[in-house]
């Protein structure tokens, strides 16, 4: 490659009914980047990007991809919806260019035999519905308290609300509490009937799968409703600023998984105030840093950014990567406690290690309450189960790959 | 442009395009004196609808345009205005077709004829006039426009436009699917008019026979182009006009089962 | 398929054959028809005789253009039959009566305005015109060859109206007087027995009005096309038409020669005024 | 039963507000046979230059009243949604002047798409609050009758009791007066209304800011409940079903339409949605409507569609 | 006067039946054909293959069957969306659960259920009209749209809703890299289109458009109203479905059901209407029109260097669409095939002015 530059495609919605959760999102992507390259970029090596807008639309979104694709430099996707990750699936491997879809996208897609190109760090629905279950029989007392229980699932109706569903319907067999979904009609503008639903059911526990306006929506509803906002738990994306800003302290109680914290105590959150905020280069605006949507899109760029470094140890330091060189690279991802501490991550992520088999790296998060004017009060760390999820996983990529013809990948094939 | 101050209405050599492309007025100039009634006349096509159309504006809604030539009402250029500017001045156009509301009452078809007057008086009266020129609009006059017959949806288009009390009226087709004495009727209404309240009138029209009877003078249009035009005594008695408007060829009226089937040609097709 | 519209353009006129004027092709019973409050047609009963030019006249709203729309189906009328070729039937649907051939044009023009004068005529011949979807997709041989031998036919009216140069026009573009034309065009090609015209002269001068009364007369000659005639100018009813029908307010109230009726009392008083 | 009246009263609230928007439409049609698609984005940049303002004016005159702001704000939004309507007859409408209904209605959807990037460029797109003081805890009543009580939402009473107020509001002036008269007139024939001197411009324009007007209270009660942000231009599609089943011409047929599908649309999902899985009821909304159409083709209170030769 | 008919008399009907009378239409046609079959694959990139012209094709295809329905018919349909999703999902089913089953095959099976769920929902069509039906049809998009994702038998179990196809070959030949799929969708195009202006110059198409321009006056000439309506529904539905199901499985490849959302069905609405209503190329500048100038406007920032937020240029793009939108309409309220051919009127004249 004759290019200098490491190429970063950036998939954005900043219009839409996503755009107040897109936004901020795709900010903390961008700050990321512009401190990176403030320090010199990586070992050198100037990172270019440029956005797209997807509305998140999946046909606009391949129409993105495609146009972003053979730039050069390009080093790896981040499609930022889980519609446009199941169109993109099929065709980066033989673009050879590797996915990144932290917290989001197919459960399944952990199992990196089967899923080559696919990265679902940190957690996937999955793994998150899990956790909620857990910290849910915490409150409760324990796992065998559960039984008898009344667990009600709000969700977003489509492939992203849908995920969680056999996990949780696992669980409830496994412990005996009963399940009720509840879907609720896209973009969500509407839930009435949801919710008189559930006090129709009165449920001990509502779990939120959603998105963007449905989010606040539901909040509201549950106010209107009277279901008491501490027994309702939403997932990563529906425990954000933008999704209980407007509800302000009614939905005071409420909490959600977190993947991250927020914050502007983190030292790379500073960092991103002094050198890129206060040189004027900021993305957003700047009390938007920090926030939790945000901090995850930076938390996505490092690891991106991380995975290229990791690829340059190997393929040549100072030099351009390669799609492929960069699906190593993140497929070998080691990055402990020291590490995120120095790239000043202190306790925003748990260490993250993937491997071949493992494409997820970490299966940690918390759960975090809204005290009503910000996002505090963090419970302990949570790891998914893994005894549960491993076979579900595995079931799932083989049945993939049966349908795509796909053999798991070799050994001699995890090692190169 | 000498207009002499009784000439209401000038329009001086027109030309109009439809839809860009279709020229279908080629320099068309005809005048109307104050308080007479003015007949244009023309087989199907001449473009007597369009040339009313480009005097009361309502071509935009066609997608045609008048591309040269001026329009003067009373000395003022109108080609501008809007047609609703123009009732406002006194003139009013009866549509070809009736365009009656379909979904109004006939008296609510007539009642928004008067959409631009304000004396509640006046109207009522004016109501009262139009039903007592067509006894049968006020039978009918519940019903939905769409619901009636053709020939009651002309008189309500007439009867319509007079509720504006307009000071000059352009007529096309007035006759078209009246009976034979409604006709009569329309005619001596417009003369009546024209006579006791002076409202001057342009009429296009087919019935030619009857329109030169009434009409003071006659403009002839094929084509887009005026090829005739003079005092409709004179017209009546033209040769031509005869042969070809009156079917009076060689003096008497001919049967409509004896006429040559051999194809004729006017003589003054451009 | 036999085309005797070709001996048309021979026809001097001069020498009219004797017409064959037969038995009652079509005969109503009794009709009424109301429409909430509105009698638009009480007990109306006539008759057609294969052959003949037949006219309905009446004053506006009298309800003429109401019986046509009940013979086609349009209406079903309350009350009464209708009795067409010796069938009765008291309501039918329009499909029905077209393929019985009847066939008809209409006051307030009726043309399919977004299509061509060639296809509005063709039209008409759709009833006689089998081919399936899949046959007219692909346009293969006997689609092709059908689509052709119906072409051929709305060429000759076409010849006959003499509309040649408009084949292609959208029909909404034309004048009013050619539009009428086509109309006619349209129900002819559907090669009815019986023709329903709905003032196919209005809106004409005297010399199209001419040229009409030929195109109708014609087609009664040659084809022996009974004719159903609503027109309003009194010369033409008078000179083309063998009977004449007189309704008023929904009544009859005069049947018989076009001499009979000019000279009915009843019918002047209502009707034709004083001077015709 | 406590329940089922619950769900009751919850469709009906809903439907209330489904009939504002509706309104929105109805008048557009009924008056210049449009069918305006725009409605929705009207609802939006109506919304959204309330919300804004009202969090501007504060900040820009260094003033704190609640009442104030939202009292300069609603004025600044109607403003803008009359200036909003002029503009639209002058670019748009009026140069499509006699065109048929599905050409109009595509005018309309490109309308949309202008105002949906024009509010969002002046005003942002991130999400806003409108607080008119409208209370957001529930109302529990009737306790003594019913186990659990009936729990009403205070916030929709309100915006039902407003929407209602409204559209009875409309109902009484568009009926008999002649100006009524004459925006039907328009509607079925724009260039017969135009010669006999009814101003096209002008009806337009005052037909549009009403129709402006209406979506800015629509946007107000929507838009406190939803909080102000794009998605708040798709509840517009919640108010078609609406509009076709109580007929696209009435303005009554608008409040009786909002009524049946809001409370067709709860109970269904309450009831049957559990059956089949749920999330029923925007599709059964539609379904509802279409079978009524079955049966009277121009809605419950709608003009007869006039078919004749 | 480069382009004129004068001169070329037609001494057979045969002659004037051809699709295109005109010489210079005809040499136009099989110059377009020629360029698009083989010298655009071969010019194109990757990008504008797949990204723009593959898409462009599929969506021209389900616009030229809207066009069948909403110009030639009148029936104003909104659930566009639905149809294509059912062509998509349907050929699905008929390409994973039957082994072997050719790639065409599923996908003109695709297109048949899609035909029948037309019919079904073109039955109200007997007695709605106009834009009561339009919204009506909106019932058959949320009903699809709600029955793809609850129903898991459709979607093959698959726990999210959301299908993927791969590994597809038409005769042996993988259809993989962006020319075979451009030429694929291209040659579905060109079949479709022929055999739809087939139809529309027919009989079946005189039917569609009497029905469209004045159905009492249709019947009265015999014309069945259910016959004509249904098959317009059935042809049309058919049309889309297979456009659909191209679009699952050549252009996106996994899709789930908001690939076919509202926003698709009034999207192809646009495309007819611009394109202009009953006029096959119309559907094609259409499809050309709404998908090429969003992505055309998207850069035109760029070209000029301007470095704009992507949200103000999204919403600019949102705007200067929406005011394009209008113009045209203002321009030509026919559409674009109408304004092309006046354009050819105009020429016929020139260079005398008339
Ligand atoms: N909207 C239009 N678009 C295109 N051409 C038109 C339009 N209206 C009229 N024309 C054409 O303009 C010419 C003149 O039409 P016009 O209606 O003015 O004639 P007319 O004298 O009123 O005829 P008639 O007596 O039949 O009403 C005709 O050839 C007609 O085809
Ligand atoms: N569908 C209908 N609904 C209500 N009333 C109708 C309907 N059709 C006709 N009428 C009424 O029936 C009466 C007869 O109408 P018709 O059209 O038959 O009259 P006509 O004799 O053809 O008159 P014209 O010579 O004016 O055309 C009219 O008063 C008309 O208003
Ligand atoms: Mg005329
Ligand atoms: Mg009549």
């Amino acid at each position: 490659q004759d290019t200098k530059e490491q190429f970063f495609p950036l998939l954005v919605y900043r219009t839409g009914p996503y755009a107040p959760n897109g936004t901020p999102w795709a900010n903390g992507k961008q700050d990321y980047i512009k401190l990176v390259n403030s320090q010199g970029g990586i070992n050198g090596v100037k990172i270019a990007f440029e956005e797209c807008e997807t509305g998140y639309a999946t046909d606009k979104g391949v129409e993105c991809y495609e146009r972003l694709k053979s730039r050069p430099g390009v080093a790896v996707f981040d499609p930022q919806s889980t519609g446009i990750t199941f169109a993109l699936t099929d065709k980066a491997p033989s673009d050879k260019i590797p996915l990144i879809t932290l917290g989001y996208g197919l459960s399944a897609s952990q199992d990196g035999n089967v899923f080559k190109w696919n990265f679902p760090l940190m957690g996937s629905y999955w793994t998150g519905a899990d956790i909620l279950v857990q910290h849910i029989a915490k409150r409760e007392g324990g796992l065998d308290k559960l039984k008898g229980k009344k667990i009600a699932l709000v969700y977003h109706d489509s492939p992203f609300g849908k995920e969680p569903i056999p996990l949780l319907q696992e669980r409830a067999k496994l412990h005996g509490f009963e399940l009720s979904l509840i879907p609720v009609t896209a973009p969500g503008v509407e839930q009435k009937s949801a919710w008189l639903q559930v006090r129709q059911q009165r449920p001990d526990y509502v779990m939120l799968w959603g998105w963007g306006v449905m989010n606040s929506t539901a909040l509201k509803e549950a106010v209107a409703t009277g279901y008491p906002r501490d027994k309702m738990y939403g997932v990563w994306w529906a425990g954000a600023e933008p999704d209980v800003k407007d509800v302000g302290a009614n939905a005071k109680g409420y909490h959600a998984l977190a993947l991250n914290t927020a914050g502007t105590q983190p030292k790379v959150i500073q960092d991103i105030l002094k050198n890129v905020h206060d040189k004027g280069q900021g993305t957003g605006p700047r009390d938007e840093v920090g926030q939790v949507l945000y901090t995850r899109g930076v938390i996505i760029q490092m690891l991106t950014i991380e995975a290229v470094k990791r690829a340059q140890e190997r393929f040549g330091k100072g030099k351009v990567m390669t799609g492929e060189q960069v699906r190593w690279g993140m497929e070998n991802l080691a990055l402990d406690q020291k590490k995120l501490d120095a790239l000043g991550f202190a306790g925003v992520l748990r260490p993250i290690s993937t491997s071949c088999q493992d494409h997820m790296g970490s299966t940690w998060a918390r759960i975090h309450t809204w005290d009503g004017a910000k996002w505090g009060e963090m419970s302990d760390w949570y790891q998914a189960d893994d005894s549960l999820l491993k076979p579900m996983v595995k079931a799932a990529a083989d049945k993939y790959a049966g349908e795509k013809k796909i053999t798991r990948r070799s050994a001699e094939d995890c090692g190169s | 442009m000498s207009s002499s101050p009784d000439i209401v209405l000038n329009v001086n050599g027109i030309e109009v395009i439809y839809n860009h492309v279709i020229l279908v007025l080629k320099g068309v100039s005809l005048q109307v004196p104050e308080g007479r009634i003015v007949a244009l006349l023309g087989g199907n096509g001449a473009g007597k609808t369009t040339t009313l159309r480009a005097i009361s504006n309502l071509l935009k809604g066609e997608r045609g345009e008048v591309t040269k030539g001026s329009i003067e009402l009373r000395g003022e250029r109108i080609e501008n205005l809007s047609p609703a500017d123009l009732v406002r001045r006194g003139v009013v156009q009866v549509m070809e077709g009736r365009h009656c509301f379909a979904h109004l009452t006939i008296e609510e078809n007539l009642m928004t004829g008067a959409y631009t007057r304000s004396d509640r008086g006046e109207v009522a009266a004016n109501l009262e006039k139009v039903y007592a020129y067509f006894p049968r609009l006020k039978t009918r006059r519940t019903s939905q426009a769409a619901y009636t017959s053709g020939g009651e949806q002309q008189m309500c288009a007439i009867g319509r436009a007079l509720m504006a009390n307009p000071s000059m009226v352009l007529l096309d087709e007035p006759s078209m699917g009246l009976a034979p004495q409604i006709v009569d009727e329309v005619f001596a209404i417009v003369k009546d008019l024209n006579e006791k309240e002076r409202v001057t009138f342009l009429l296009a029209e087919q019935n030619t026979s009857m329109a030169l009877r009434y009409a003071d003078y006659g403009y002839i249009l094929e084509n887009g182009r005026v090829v005739m035009d003079g005092p409709a005594e004179g017209l009546r008695e033209n040769e031509d006009v005869k042969e070809f408007y009156l079917g009076m060829g060689g003096g008497d009226r001919k049967s409509f089962r004896d006429v040559k089937s051999y194809k004729r040609r006017k003589r003054w097709l451009a | 398929m036999d085309l005797p519209l070709q001996a048309t353009a021979q026809d001097e006129g001069s020498s009219r054959p004797a017409r064959r004027i037969g038995e009652p092709i079509l005969e109503v019973k009794n009709i009424s028809l109301g429409f909430g409050g509105v009698k638009a047609l009480t007990d109306i009963s006539f008759d057609v005789r294969e052959h003949e030019v037949r006219a309905i006249i009446g004053p506006n709203g009298a309800g003429k253009s109401s019986m046509l729309n009940c013979i086609n189906g349009v209406y079903s009328p309350q009350q009464g039959s209708i009795t067409f070729r010796g069938k009765t039937f008291k309501h039918m649907n329009s499909r029905q009566v077209a393929e019985m051939g009847v066939a008809r044009t209409f006051q307030n023009l009726a043309l399919f305005k977004g299509m061509s004068v060639l296809d509005n005529i063709m039209s008409g011949r759709n009833l006689k015109m089998k081919s399936g979807i899949l046959a007219q997709a692909l346009r293969w041989g006997p689609a092709q060859r059908e689509e052709l031998r119906h072409r051929e036919f709305v060429e000759h009216i076409i010849d006959f109206l003499e509309i040649q140069a408009w084949r292609k026009t959208p029909v909404g573009r034309l004048p009013y007087g050619l539009q009428k034309r086509v109309d006619l065009g349209r129900a002819l090609a559907m090669e009815p027995q019986v023709l329903l015209l709905d003032e196919p002269m209005a809106g004409m001068n005297v010399e199209e009005k001419q040229d009409m009364s030929r195109f109708v007369l014609d087609v009664n000659d040659e084809f022996g096309t009974t004719i159903v005639l609503i027109e309003h100018d009194m010369g033409v009813v008078m000179d083309i038409s063998d009977r004449v029908v007189v309704l008023d307010y929904g009544k009859k109230i005069g049947d018989g020669t076009p001499d009979e009726v000019r000279n009915n009392p009843e019918v002047i008083s209502a009707y034709l005024g004083a001077e015709h | 039963m406590g329940f089922f009246l619950e769900t009751l009263f919850g469709g009906l609230m809903v439907g209330m507000l489904y009939s504002l928007i509706a309104l929105g439409f109805v008048l557009i049609y009924k008056a210049s046979g449009v069918f305006n698609f725009a409605q929705g984005a009207m609802v939006l940049l109506a919304a959204l230059a309330m919300a804004r303002f009202a969090e501007w004016y504060p900040k820009w005159f260094g003033f704190d009243n609640l009442i104030l702001a939202n009292v300069l704000a609603f004025a600044t939004a109607m403003v803008l949604m009359v200036a909003v309507a002029w503009i639209i007859e002058r670019l748009v409408l009026s140069r499509l002047v006699n065109q048929e209904g599905i050409t109009l209605l595509m005018a309309t959807l490109g309308i949309t798409y202008f105002l949906d990037g024009a509010g969002q460029t002046l005003f942002g797109n991130d999400i806003y609050t409108i607080n008119v003081g409208m209370p957001k805890e529930p109302l529990l009543v009737m306790q003594d009758t019913f186990q659990g009580g009936l729990l009403l939402s205070q916030e929709d009473l309100i915006a039902a009791v407003v929407a209602a107020a409204l559209v009875l509001l409309l109902a009484l002036f568009f009926q008999k007066t002649a100006t009524g008269r004459a925006l039907r007139a328009v509607a079925d024939d724009h260039q017969a209304a135009q010669s006999i001197g009814i101003p096209l411009s002008r009806i337009w324009v005052i037909v549009w800011s009403v129709a402006g007007f209406v979506a800015l209270v629509a946007g107000i009660i929507w838009g406190s409940k939803l909080g102000v942000q794009f998605s708040l231009s798709l509840v517009a599609l919640k108010a078609l079903p609406v509009v076709i089943l109580g007929g696209l011409t009435s303005v009554p047929g608008a409040i009786i339409g909002g009524l049946l599908i809001g409370v067709g649309e709860k109970l269904s999902e309450i009831y049957i949605g559990p059956l089949l899985g749920g999330g029923i009821e925007i599709w059964f909304a539609y379904v509802l409507a279409l079978l009524f159409l079955l049966v009277r083709p121009q809605g419950l209170f709608g003009e007869k569609i006039i078919d004749r030769v | 006067m480069l382009y004129r008919e004068n001169g070329q008399f037609k001494t057979t009907y045969a002659a004037d039946l051809q699709i295109f009378p005109i010489l210079q239409d005809r040499i136009a046609i099989i110059a377009l054909l020629v360029l698009a079959f083989a010298v655009v694959p071969a010019l194109s990139s990757e990008y504008f293959l797949r990204a723009i012209l593959t898409p462009f094709l599929i969506l021209s295809l389900a616009a030229l069957g809207l066009n069948v329905l909403v110009g030639y018919c009148g029936q104003i349909s909104l659930g566009t969306g639905a149809f294509m999703a059912v062509g998509a999902y349907a050929a699905y089913n008929f390409h994973v659960r039957i082994d072997g089953m050719p790639l065409i095959l599923s996908l003109l099976l695709g297109g048949l259920m899609a035909t029948l769920v037309g019919v079904l929902f073109g039955i109200p069509s007997l007695r709605i009209k106009g834009l009561y039906l339009a919204v009506a049809t909106l019932a058959a998009q949320f009903f699809t749209d709600w029955a793809f994702l609850r129903i898991n038998w459709f979607t093959n179990n698959s726990a999210s809703g959301s299908v993927s196809v791969a590994g597809l070959s038409v005769l042996g030949m993988p259809i993989e890299t962006p020319v075979q799929k451009y030429l694929l969708c291209l040659s579905f195009l060109a079949v479709f289109g022929l055999l739809t202006k087939n139809l529309v110059r027919g009989a079946i198409g005189r039917e569609w458009m009497a029905i469209r321009d004045m159905d009492v006056a249709a019947a009265v000439i015999g014309i069945r109203p259910v016959y004509a309506k249904l098959s317009a529904f059935a042809v049309s539905s058919f049309i889309v479905g297979v456009a659909g199901a191209l679009w699952g499985f050549i252009h996106l490849g996994a899709w789930e059901p908001a690939a076919f959302s509202i926003d698709r069905s009034f999207q192809l609405l646009f495309m007819v209407i611009i394109g202009g209503l009953g006029s096959i190329m119309g559907s094609i500048f259409g499809a050309a029109f709404i998908v090429l100038l969003p992505i055309f406007l998207n850069q035109v920032p760029g070209w000029f260097g301007l470095s704009i937020s992507t949200a103000l240029a999204s919403h600019l793009e949102f705007m200067v669409f929406g005011a394009l939108i209008v113009f045209f309409l203002i321009v030509e309220p026919h559409g674009l095939a109408r304004l092309w051919s006046t354009f050819k009127e105009k020429l016929r004249l020139w260079p005398f002015p008339h």
